[in-house]
């Protein structure tokens, strides 16, 4: 009341705005790279005022020269290294034959997590084959290092008669109780809460599974990311809790979800919770960070958040064209890379593989690829060939089928 | 047997819950320690121990999400949203996620959670702790919605509510916790103690949900009422001598239509009354279905009785309420159409 | 005067406010330099400078809110919800906050805001890209609720939202938004092109609020339709021969009531068509408003032609769209009775 | 999938406690109070993290001998002082009138903030009078700051017919666009994202004047908290976020709200906004931190996050009886005192007060409060007297009232 000056500046509104926009040379000189192996690992039942530095930092360990370096090198044996390889490759022949599937009528929708495989794939060999994913749209690599049948997930892209969700939900919104693979809901955020939730039952239980959940950088602006954090934090809920920062929501950059002032990591620092910043393109870091966080809270300290800091290659579903909102061909320069080229080179450089048998598990899991999709196709496409019919609509809405539904299944005639 | 208010009778239910299944979880904003600010839970946590009972942060949604979750892990949770007017919050875990969830994992997930909240008015709570907003979630497909109006119906209906399998929405009449409440605001305010409808068994036992109960039996009109509106109802129908049939539907989402149906035809007239704004509310819904079901026997339009279309106001809270001079006004009406 | 598609009627509204008012600002997900999901507000960034149209967090919650603060502060300012499905999180936002600050601060504040956001079936998005929870804000007192049929519409009544001094939801039928729409699915695509109701003038004009268009005259029945079911509702009385008055709500709340009693009085029936989950639906509201206003007029049960009471489902959408067949159906049942 | 292995402890489900509970003795030995003056205060244009420790710490002014001590200290004139001396007085005596007047019958309900009243005096004088606030229940400190009339204050509890809000409103809901104070929702949360939307408004107008929000420890959980940190960070709104942590939301101690791991401060900085932890009942700390940030926000420095650091000595309402969940007497034991009297014995320390003064003041501030108190009376109380008339229940639910409202007018018969 005993008023400020008034020869102030006036107030002005800003607006964040991303450095580049189509037109524009892509251009990531700006960003700032941490060197590989440079930040140290806390134990886990360190403080998590321990990891501070390591949510602003980002934890890498593959070098530019295919070698893993640093305290967080998970040191995994070549057959696991090459199982996360082979999900990898296996992850986007998928994308790319399903892509082609809908370019072909077969379905309505697709989503590629293209530059992103390392994020599911090091994160599902991380965690035991037991505990609960509450993934996004974009995770599909759970799945598949998971060696759940491609053919499966297919028929639900297909929404054919041998779709498990018998043709409800949209294509890529997959539900498997037996992978762990909670129900994909269009609504984002709203997992990440509830797998908290399912955390919360299995510490009551006395049980030994866990929860991870992934929400993207844009959708950590919902108030179920907030809710999560919350209620994790207050009852040390044993959850593994991911932001997969692509920089991109749609069209929004990563600066409209708040990136700009902050990582997103930091947000786990506000409210008491251990947290990591992770080069997610690096399979080796993304699987020590994770593993470092499911043991955690396995051994009830709690939930981690993770910061998977990678790049959405591809555009963000059948229906967008990123070049509308951003630089052409800036996923190819990317400066962390590609996530299957940095884990082939590193194999590589180690004396565990080699560029003819990569080239062959290529071609292998195309041909798996194309295996299960005649096996998946056979039972029909969208609005092709066999489906579940109309009267399986009126199912499951309650366990028991009330009499309100069975009059309109009636008054449908079938 | 004893006689329990309304609050001792959901207390009960949760008692006996808690007691029979070590998958059934209490919690919410003050339900722990404290036993809510209605003392819905009181003894609770002392009984069963804090990782069953338990406080929770002020978030409607996370609480809501955590109900989720722990269904979809197994567990039977018993959520409190502290008043239903703060339930608006978690009302996308609860479209959105909980009424869904079944649906869209094709039947291998499921969230058999409760939601209890005291809804409706009539202690003087203005417009942010009176609501009823009953009528959005009996239009959400997937979620069961059920309110009782006396404590008998209460323990019962609750421990249907929590053994069901889908999710079920319980809205608790917070006038009527300690006493029936006819809307007689200016008489002396009555405790349940011997009213019939207060002697509730200690044990297990159930009220079917999605059924009706005819609580007078009449041939000139029939009432449609659910929680305080019963009540209110019955005591107009006492004050006009119009010979009413009183239909407490209980369960609004499945609705009993053929308890309803039955009466409607019997009697050619329908009265409905709800505490909730009129336009949108549930009572629109019963009057298309109605005259739909009995269109032909039906002597007068469905008439109904029902809080104006504004917020609850606190200080002219009666004048909000519909009241049983409101009620008997339109059964006069009714009669003479 | 040239023909516009729904989306770019839509983005000459905006275009045309945002020009005449400098109070008028735009946002939501993707709305900036993108233009939309789906491109409604295409250019306007370009045009009129990212601080008066910009991209927001996904946060429906935070973009109403801030949209509320806003409004109290003196700005008009209009947001996107991307999808209806995704306006849940909002709900608290809406339902508490902007439909009741005028009233709880006794006229000092208000919350001129206007929430567009695309609704309804049609383009295989599932149960998360194709609800109508219409019935839920109509159900709100001090939100009004709007759902344009055509680009004539769209255009007038988004800008008489827009100068509008209470909050309005502004449903856009998304199966509209290129082409009107019969509900033949299996017919080839019709663009705007010439239809008469693509004719849009440049500048500003208005569609009142609150006022329904009968858009087929017709002596037999009155068919009660909004968005999408207006064209399916007129296929529907073509392919039955029936002569029926097609009625364009155009706003649901406050609704029409004289244009719709007079029809119903020449009528003496009625069929009510809308595509969101029936059982709580606004469907209910008319049958009920109808039965009360014209019970002495009525032939026949009010009779509701809905989407059915499950999530949508992705490849079954066109068994659960009530398409021109259903409608047919229920006219000639109606006729009937 | 490397399975971790079985031999750990089971998971176990933490429910966090507070210290102590009815019937056990009150002792905050186990509270860490730092001292007054140590802490640095930072230039306004500091970057966010120039405030780390300010967001860990406690930012104190007033020593154990009611002397002002370190860079925080404001230097304030004694009239301005005494003002804040008077508006703190006075809010409690209206408060204590006013929880009188509800247990003779004459309102449904009231609220105190006793204990808490720098945070709304000192705030209030630190903000310029045209700035705006969007308060909670707890901060009728603003309107007596802003010498806003007692008497207006109290038509409100009483709902009577010199109420602005028509008797529409509970108890303490105020609502005054002239005094800068945004009217109150019974629903916890949601005025604070407002506050950043009215504070864009302004940013984008060019306008001079910020806004003010406040929240509780409790209500800190509900989305709306972050949605108001996500959307002030992002276009960096000229804004001050206050969260007054008075220990409880009503039964519930502020571990449930996550302030076991950490500070509510915290939740700031991890969105890499400016955080000051404030001890809330030294009047100076709170003024200087309030004027810190209100002079970054109106020089376009963006949104800074105060914890206001205090005890809710009452009941949280006259509903509630906190002997039920807490120890009683906890609240005269509290480490940090009263706000009155340390900024009184601070007067007396500079020679600028005694306690005949302080008697008088009292006195005259009683002496004020029932002057209201009859002014406003004779306008009525709640259910006797005069009121609004019945007719205006149907008024405001839209700009013009529509046909359906008319009619339900016409059927109530008013
Ligand atoms: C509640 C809600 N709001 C909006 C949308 C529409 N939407 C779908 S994906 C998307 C962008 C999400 O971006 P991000 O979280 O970064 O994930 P990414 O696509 O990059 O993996 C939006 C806005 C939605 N599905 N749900
Ligand atoms: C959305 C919502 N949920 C619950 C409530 C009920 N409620 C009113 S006050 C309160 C406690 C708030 O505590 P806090 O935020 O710490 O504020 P304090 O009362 O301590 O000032 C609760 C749970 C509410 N008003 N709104
Ligand atoms: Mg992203
Ligand atoms: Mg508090």
């Amino acid at each position: 009341m005993t008023d400020a000056p008034r020869n102030l500046p006036r107030l002005a509104l800003y607006i964040p705005e991303p450095a580049r926009r189509p037109g524009d040379a892509p251009d990531f000189s700006g960003l700032a790279i941490p060197e590989p192996g440079a930040l140290p690992r806390p134990d886990i039942d360190a403080p998590a005022e321990a990891t501070r530095e390591l949510a602003y930092g980002l934890i890498r360990v593959l070098d530019g020269d295919g070698r893993a370096v640093g305290p967080w090198d998970p040191r995994l044996d070549p057959q696991t290294l090459r199982r996360g390889l082979r999900a990898m490759v296996l992850t986007r022949a998928y994308d790319e034959r399903m892509v082609r599937a809908q370019r072909q009528g077969k379905t309505s929708f697709y989503m590629k997590c293209t530059g992103e495989e390392a994020v599911a794939v090091a994160q599902a060999l991380a965690l035991n084959r037991e505990d609960m994913c509450f993934p996004t749209y974009r995770q599909q690599g759970l799945l598949v290092a998971r060696d759940w049948p491609l053919a499966d997930m297919m028929c639900q892209v297909y929404s054919n008669a041998g779709d498990r969700l018998k043709g409800r939900q949209m294509p890529v919104f997959y539900s498997s109780k037996e992978a762990g693979f909670f129900s994909i809901s269009g609504n984002l955020g709203t997992q990440y809460s509830q797998a908290v939730g399912w955390a919360m039952a299995s510490a009551y239980k006395g049980d030994d599974r866990i929860a991870a959940a992934w929400v993207g950088d844009g959708a950590t602006a919902e108030g179920d990311f907030h809710h999560a954090l919350t209620f994790a934090s207050v009852y040390r809920a044993p959850v593994v809790l991911n932001v997969v920062n692509n920089q991109w929501a749609i069209s929004s950059f990563q600066g409209i979800a708040g990136g700009e002032a902050t990582t997103f990591a930091a947000r786990g620092l506000g409210f008491g919770m251990p947290a990591l910043r992770v080069d997610g393109n690096d399979f080796l870091a993304v699987y020590a960070a994770t593993r470092w966080a499911a043991d955690r809270a396995r051994t009830n300290g709690g939930p981690t958040l993770i910061e998977l800091f990678t790049y959405r290659a591809s555009a963000h579903s059948t229906s967008d064209d990123p070049s509308k909102y951003r630089p052409a061909g800036e996923e190819s320069l990317w400066p962390l890379g590609d996530p299957i080229d940095r884990l082939r080179d590193h194999l590589v450089a180690i004396g565990e593989w080699s560029a003819e048998r990569h080239a062959a598990l290529e071609e292998e899991m195309r041909e798996e690829v194309r295996r299960a999709g005649q096996e998946a196709e056979a039972l029909g496409t969208l609005g092709t060939g066999p489906a579940h019919s109309p009267a399986t609509m009126f199912d499951d809405v309650f366990k028991e089928m009330p009499w309100h539904l069975r009059r309109q299944r009636q008054e449908l005639g079938v | 047997m004893p006689a329990m208010t309304m609050v001792q009778a959901i207390n009960s239910a949760l008692d006996v819950m808690l007691s029979e299944d070590p998958d059934v979880l209490v919690f919410g904003e003050d339900v722990g320690f404290f036993g809510g600010v209605f003392r819905c839970t009181q003894g609770l946590q002392g009984k069963y121990g804090k990782r069953r009972v338990f406080d929770t942060p002020i978030a409607e949604a996370g609480i809501v999400a955590t109900a989720v979750g722990m269904g979809a892990y197994g567990l039977r949770p018993v959520v409190e949203i502290q008043f239903a007017d703060y339930i608006y919050p978690a009302t996308d875990q609860l479209i959105s996620e909980a009424a869904r969830l079944r649906y869209r994992s094709g039947g291998e997930f499921t969230a058999p959670l409760t939601v209890r909240t005291p809804y409706g008015g009539g202690i003087f709570g203005g417009q942010t702790h009176s609501q009823s907003p009953e009528a959005i979630f009996a239009h959400v497909c997937g979620l069961k919605t059920v309110i009782p109006s006396n404590p008998y119906d209460a323990k019962g209906l609750l421990i249907s509510a929590i053994e069901d399998d889908d999710p079920v929405i319980f809205l608790e009449p917070k006038r009527l916790y300690h006493g029936p409440f006819d809307g007689h605001h200016d008489r002396p305010v009555r405790p349940w103690g011997d009213d019939p409808r207060a002697q509730v068994p200690d044990g297990h036992y159930r009220v079917p949900l999605g059924q009706a109960a005819v609580v007078r039996p009449g041939a000139d009109v029939t009432i449609l009422a659910y929680g305080t509106m019963v009540h209110v109802a019955l005591a107009a129908v006492e004050e006009s001598g119009i010979d009413a049939e009183v239909i407490d539907l209980r369960t609004i989402m499945p609705v009993d239509m053929e308890t309803i149906t039955a009466s409607v035809k019997k009697t050619g007239r329908c009265v409905v009354v709800h505490e909730a704004t009129r336009t949108g509310g549930f009572g629109g819904e019963l009057a298309a279905l109605v005259q739909e079901a009995c269109f032909y026997h039906l002597e007068a339009p469905v008439q109904r009785v029902t809080g104006w279309d504004t917020p609850y106001p606190h200080a002219l809270e009666w004048h909000y309420f519909p009241g049983p001079a409101r009620v008997a006004a339109s059964l006069a009406r009714v009669m003479e159409d």
